[in-house]
């Protein structure tokens, strides 16, 4: 039973990683889980300044999932060099580092930084998260201002790139397209869907950022279906995420058209998720007799 | 070491209108510190995020931990539901916990709000000094004071007067002409910052327990972060984690 | 207290009505609920000539909601007018008739006959529902098909008209605000999140139609979002609906600009859902003494 | 009339390998008809949909329904788990049921395949005549004959050929040289198609009952619609709601 995927030339043992901003860069999660069984550790975002993030309350819980605007918080891109990479070099998972940034220069200044490090196998750009209110969402919401940042970066780095779409847009087809023109080695998605929670008795909203990134089994159904538009739209490899809690999860987005998958919101309410979604997938391939994961990769009819 | 868990419910009880007492049968309560707390998840499948709750007692012995809570939504009353024998699910021992050793042999304000009371409890019992428990209550309905009186003397404010000095829990300090070394204190916001500007004004040492909504319990989601007088080691920006640097800090490193 | 609400001059008796779609014409629910306490019973659409809707399976469960791609199944404005509306005549709460069509003129024709009947207080347009393949959803997903189809129904419009949204866009105020420009008296929305599901063990999709629209508890937060969003965006009332199953939902979307609400698949679960709504609303006027009900509307903080 | 109501379990006990057999007290009992089925709601707020089970049994005196599943999903584990004493969530009673008086006096063939066999109980108990009933299962896990034995002559069908005929029903029905003048079915659709070919091909009626996913159950949702011949009364298009206008069908009624 053969459980490795290629993503876009980089050897992962497993197609299962965490999605960005849920697993920090793995020491809190390596008090429960063997970081080493990961296909691949995906990175809090990092921009080239430190970001303090928005302001408290920044998750509330929704039906079936959770909102957040934690609004990017990270230490910046020196911290980061000196203090995660050493301690995700540790381990025998590949390195996927999430970036994040307000302007094209940004993006740039933290790729080519990274692109010192061979360690790293590849990059995530996201240009979708709902919570900041600067550049970052308004490029994955419209497709030139995407190939735009994209061809830029590719320009720029050293590793293969990885766009990070966003759900919010009326066509996933068509953003994918425009990030695979652009030269983009691999996509990712989804990113959270955008909603609200009101505290009825306060008549305030739950989140100081009014709206949150909605995450969590509760909007799966959404992301399977962007996933296999996606998917039917690009060639590049598609790594899908939203709401996975288990190996028959992670089996529904691999059939829709993803080569590998991540596990976000889960982690919080179960820290072994990752784990038990790799023991699911194998279970899976044995009782179905599957030899290699990539073949379930876009096989359902 | 951090651990989620299928615990057992030992037993529950109602001990003041919505406050619920429940001891759960742990491997944890080995672990456990004054001031740490479980996260504590639903079994309703539409509420899936963990309830930080504060350990208010724990026997490494019996390996059993107790915590006091009130029912503030769907998850806290799923678990007022819980009787003895059912499976809680539990992660835990989390936060930092009060630094003990600042308060031995000392002269020590405990001073509790409403819930923030019960992991005074546990503090209470490490404590061997000149304790002085302060506990500020809504109305007549005390809870945890007997059992905390076993640990020191106990002075009580409710807000409507009926037991103890009208008003709060600095009516009484005043009323009784209290002092102390340093101070332990955990309960609402307006609480303690009244607590952070006495331990200033009188230039003691105040720790005090925060709270904030929580996802991952663990440190990473970034969700609890309380503001920070300095850029902090891990965040390198003004933000401390709640449930990791916290719950409890130094009241004047941070601003509340 | 005062539960009624004016919709575009519409008087309603309560703000609750009826998603389109999940009540039929009410005939079905007479049996569980009074319909004479709903503010309005909104029809399933209705559309000039009969259509067979899709293959089956047309529904399928999700985490907390569920995927439908009935296709808009129904016997046609001739029968409508001679079986349901006269139905809906008995009762003492308006009717709101929601129109489908794949041409302008197939909607325009609708509109022009219900123009005959008094007894119809409202016309919905349905230019958003995912799971037909013709027109329909690409009136709602484009700001100018919007203004176009708009205009179009409003020049033939005896009654005020609603233009039912798709959430399945990048900006929802932009469509509001094509939807307002274009003269429309009334806005509704959400409609369903276009969602899917694969059976992993047939690996087939299971609906027939592969994709269906989501519904349902789970997609509470993003219908809330998208209320708030419009009713910034627009001078026109708007109906709010996505997974409203208490009086507390509803009150959540009225905070968050509402000026009525729709119960939808929450029918299916409880067919008692409409008149508990209701009763959960006057409940909570009553805890927190509010006059009129109209006093809630966008009145988050 | 229909209702959802809160109902108690009598009574569950598993009678073959993941099939459940239990008895709910509800007033339902009083209108249930052969054939009909109720709506059962999970607790499990993840999975908010009803299943729809045919009822095996009515008792209106002691206010009993009884109903026989297989665990085909998370639904039904959930049901599975139920004791007696649980509160149980259903609608009901739902569909047309079976034509009962065109069976009356007749030679009559009871056909059922799998979990399509409970609802053959209650029909036999109401049929007075020759019944004939011809019952197909995987294996030698037979379930309900011994209960359908009271009502009529049984021959059974195996697809492993451990108990009675090897193959289908209607391998039974020809291996024992059996004849009829009506059928009433229920099972998995290739048995279905194969009834009516067979009752079209001996010129005799057959009422078949029909499975769909459903939504609302009451006829509202259109989600579990039948392809018929002719446009029916209700749609004007050629598909009856199997909740409402079914689940039982003329064969020849619709498109199978």
């Amino acid at each position: 039973m053969n459980t490795q995927v290629t993503l876009a030339g980089v050897k992962l043992k497993n197609p299962v990683m965490t999605a960005s901003g849920t697993f920090g860069s793995g020491m809190e999660y390596s008090e429960f889980v063997d970081l080493n069984r990961l296909g691949a550790v995906v990175t809090k975002g990092v921009s080239n300044v430190p970001w303090p993030g928005n302001p408290t309350p920044r998750v509330a819980e929704v039906y079936g999932g959770m909102l957040n605007a934690i609004g990017l918080q990270n230490p910046g891109i020196d911290v980061f060099m000196e203090r995660d990479i050493p301690f995700l070099k540790q381990y025998d998972s590949k390195i996927i580092v999430n970036i994040c940034g307000k302007t094209v220069e940004d993006y740039v200044e933290v790729v080519e930084r990274l692109g010192e490090e061979p360690a790293v196998s590849m990059l995530e750009i996201n240009v979708s998260c709902p919570n900041v209110k600067e550049g970052a969402i308004a490029f994955g919401q419209n497709a030139e201002a995407l190939y735009g940042i994209t061809s830029e970066v590719k320009k720029h780095a050293k590793q293969p790139v990885m766009m990070k779409l966003s759900p919010n847009v009326t066509d996933i087809g068509e953003m994918a397209r425009a990030a695979e023109a652009a030269g983009c080695d691999a996509i990712s998605l989804m990113n959270t869907i955008t909603g609200m929670k009101i505290d009825i008795h306060k008549r305030r909203f739950v989140l100081a950022n009014k709206t949150g990134g909605m995450s969590g089994p509760a909007i799966k159904p959404i992301a399977v279906r962007m996933v296999y538009q996606a998917a039917r739209a690009v060639k590049i490899p598609i790594v899908g995420m939203g709401g996975i809690a288990t190996g028959e999860d992670a089996i529904e987005f691999l059939l829709a058209g993803a080569a590998a998958v991540s596990i976000g919101a889960m982690n919080f309410v179960n820290p072994y998720t990752t784990i038990e979604v790799i023991e699911g997938i194998e279970d899976y391939m044995r009782k179905y007799h599957v030899e290699n994961v990539t073949d379930l990769i876009g096989a359902v009819e | 070491m951090k651990q989620k868990q299928n615990a057992v419910v030992l037993s529950q009880k109602e001990i003041a209108t919505d406050i619920y007492d429940m001891w759960i049968g742990t491997s944890l309560a080995a672990d456990a510190k004054p001031g740490q707390f479980l996260c504590v998840y639903p079994k309703d499948k539409s509420t899936l995020l963990p309830r930080p709750i504060s350990i208010c007692e724990a026997d490494a012995e019996k390996g059993a931990v107790r915590i006091v809570y009130r029912i503030a939504g769907a998850g806290t009353r799923e678990f007022s539901g819980y009787q003895a024998g059912d499976s809680i699910s539990i992660l835990g021992t989390l936060g930092n916990g009060f630094p003990v050793e600042e308060g031995r042999g000392k002269r020590v304000f405990l001073i509790g709000g409403g819930i923030g009371i019960p992991p005074l409890l546990e503090l209470a019992k490490h404590l061997k000094g000149e304790t002085q428990v302060i506990l500020g209550y809504r109305n007549s309905a005390l809870f945890l004071q007997e059992d905390l009186e076993k640990h020191g003397v106990i002075y009580v404010a409710t807000e409507d007067g009926s037991v103890g000095s009208k008003g709060n829990v600095m009516d009484a300090i005043r009323d009784n002409g209290l002092e102390a070394d340093v101070i332990f204190a955990c309960g609402p916001m307006p609480m303690l910052r009244a607590v952070k500007a006495y331990a200033a004004e009188h230039r003691i040492k105040a720790y005090i327990s925060l709270e904030e909504r929580m996802a991952c319990g663990v440190g990473a989601c970034l969700g609890c972060v309380a503001r920070t007088k300095e850029t902090d080691h891990h965040s390198h920006v003004h933000n401390a984690r709640i449930c990791t640097d916290g719950p409890v800090f130094e009241a004047d490193v941070v601003e509340i």
